[in-house]
């Protein structure tokens, strides 16, 4: 969806605020978020990104990253099923009124987890797609309501293929849990041809599905140098 | 607006506690795994692990060769990788060419190698600007690259991951790998920042 | 500029919300605010637009339509010079303090700028450009990071000219004191040539510098059936 | 956020009075013309115009085609026009097509024939929308049309106004103008509404 959170090119946010020496996490809370990301929730990171951008545009503007994180957890929590709405309220209540949360330890489950997340994955990249290295491809102008990782910035640009990352699950489908394998590929695009001026090149990685073929020759932007 | 309280942490604080509740009691997550994950990423996964990634290749023409050329593997040579950098793309700095990461979209960086990313690379205005202005961002952020310098900016719209290998500062030719790896610091291989001499 | 009051086809915004019988004004503060827009300060329309997209996209969304009307008068009067920023700021704090607004009147320039609101104007169309009714154009994807009229969701959509407006002052100029004028054309666009689906059609007033002329056939995004 | 209070009404009132101050002290402005001004978009510039220009297009062919052909000369024919009406455009409702207007931009809205604009027309929720899924709004807005109705969306980017000139209802053949121009409302003619049958 081309929701706020879809921010290249987006003016108007000031500048980039470094904090030095800047902790992992700020508060105890953000740790605890960061943590029950792990629990067994059904729903892959596809939902939660599109979780948050349905937060709201002045909601998600508003809060902060690790809030941004308690929405999608929450989301997928009930909508799953798993975790009905009530309940959760209700221990909010119980919580707000003094209630401990309850601890439950299992020390190889805890192991388990943390050897996971740093056990590197070897996937097998599958067949490639119809564009191959150097192909110009122009992407669609579809702005689907749903989830896509295809930006509003390069919406209709003309770019070029740099590199195939096989076939991959294709996000617009598995946010809403339909298992639907696309081609990947790394797309090169002039700063110029996105801004209409720049000096610069931004590349995306971009499902098939998002790109169209584009005659190589002259266009409206001039002629390619891509090649 | 007026005056009405915007929802302050302590509204968060109980949402917090009140998700981890209903986890823990459907056991759907136990209290020492949120535990012991929040140690792993505030202690034990951080730039550090991309610094010796980065002295590797600074060190060794072969490795660095295979780490341009599939990331994800040359990096698990090492024993890295996992959550958040299932597949890792290498992408070498080199004189005339600067590279520089962000996610446009939201927040994706390569955990295995950078740990979690900072608060600066999530908010909206490094977000919305890179990719649109990289030069005067960076040059913002301390980096003032020559005109001549062409940038490629990576926005990370997919599950590929973006390191940024450094350039190796001038005068480091009798260092090792380990004094290298104390050099290379996490910006650089985001991308904002280069490597100076020790 | 690309900021967050480019709305068209974002989304996140919920519900179109209509109040019942809902009055002018909400507020007095609402009443002068709108009546102080009609002091003789410099800079016209397009600076006053401009001085609310610069307000910063988290402020833009916010606060309210009148509360924009006022960061642009305030904005309009200091960087004209008419009034110093200090003394706006000393003003302030004198009327939280309790000083009282001064009142001064003349009834015959009260009479004078109703009647001026009222009086239609005929206004000369200047000659037309170089596009002619029924022709295609790309609209560029030129995005300059000051005023702009050009909306995001257009960049680089192909539509078909429809109305001729005239020479008319172009307001990327005219928002910075610069006075360029520019033929101005009634475009339509299909939905679907915007958003890749929809029926309807969305018709946008643009000035010739947006416009690229567009080859007449085949394009990416089919037969073109405009004329 | 957190515990730090939202800018309210009354920060926002002592900075318009503090602007009213200065601008009167200097003369840019007379306190009297302040309130003549609110005076006249609060009480006499309002849709009762743009009613009298639809009732007058549904009761007079000439005038109809004349206003349809250049809505600005045929407007200022009923002395209508001035400020945010420079150059007003009207555009007619038929069977099968439907105008809606929009400003994604800002909220202009033809003000000389309509007055100043209601809080939905000026919101994020409008604008944004109505040029993607105009059929959603409208439905939402209570207005269901066909599906073979075509949907035109004006969307005012420059300083051309547009007024839409309702379908006029039928069962009002034996009303007079004025008759007529007490069933059209606001709403119809900026294309959210049609005029229902008295």
């Amino acid at each position: 969806m081309d929701g706020v959170h879809d921010l290249g090119g987006v003016e108007g946010f000031g500048a980039v605020v470094v904090e030095a020496d800047e902790p992992v996490f700020h508060h105890d809370w953000e740790r605890r978020v960061f943590g029950c990301n792990f629990a067994a929730i059904p729903g892959g990171v596809d939902a939660f990104r599109h979780a948050i951008e349905r937060m709201g545009a002045r909601a998600y503007l508003s809060t902060s990253y690790y809030e941004h994180w308690l929405v999608a957890i929450e989301t997928r929590a009930v909508a799953s099923g798993i975790v009905p709405a009530a309940d959760l309220e209700a221990a909010r209540v119980a919580v707000a009124a003094g209630a401990p949360v309850p601890r439950r330890d299992d020390p190889d489950r805890a192991a388990a987890m943390v050897a996971a997340v740093q056990t590197p994955s070897r996937p097998v990249a599958g067949a490639t797609g119809r564009f191959g290295i150097g192909d110009l491809v122009r992407v669609s102008r579809r702005s689907p309501s749903g989830h896509t990782r295809c930006p509003r910035y390069v919406r209709g640009a003309v770019g070029v293929v740099d590199a195939l990352h096989g076939t991959v699950r294709l996000p617009d489908a598995s946010a809403g849990g339909r298992e639907v394998d696309a081609p990947l590929y790394g797309v090169r695009f002039r700063a110029r041809d996105l801004w209409g001026t720049g000096a610069h090149q931004v590349h995306l990685d971009l499902w098939e599905p998002y790109l169209e073929p584009e005659p190589t020759g002259v266009t409206s932007m001039g002629e390619h140098e891509h090649g | 607006m007026g005056e009405h309280h915007t929802e302050g942490p302590s509204d968060v604080e109980a949402r917090v506690a009140a998700l981890e509740t209903v986890l823990v009691e459907r056991g759907l997550i136990t209290t020492d795994t949120i535990e012991a994950i929040v140690q792993a990423y505030e202690h034990d996964i951080g730039p550090h692990l991309g610094a010796a990634v980065v002295a590797r290749a600074w060190t060794d023409p072969d490795y660095r060769e295979r780490l341009l050329a599939d990331g994800t593997a040359a990096i698990a040579e090492l024993g890295l990788g996992g959550a958040q950098g299932e597949v890792i793309v290498t992408k070498a700095n080199e004189p005339g060419v600067h590279n520089v990461v962000v996610c446009t979209l939201c927040s994706c960086y390569p955990w295995p190698v950078l740990g979690l990313p900072p608060t600066w690379y999530k908010d909206a205005a490094y977000r919305s600007r890179v990719v649109r202005e990289p030069r005067a961002v960076l040059s913002e952020m301390g980096l003032d690259l020559a005109d001549d310098v062409e940038i490629r900016v990576w926005d990370s719209t997919a599950e590929v991951r973006y390191l940024i290998l450094p350039e190796r500062p001038e005068g480091t030719e009798e260092l090792d790998a380990e004094a290298l790896a104390a050099l290379v610091h996490r910006d650089a291989m985001v991308g904002v920042a280069v490597v100076a001499a020790p």
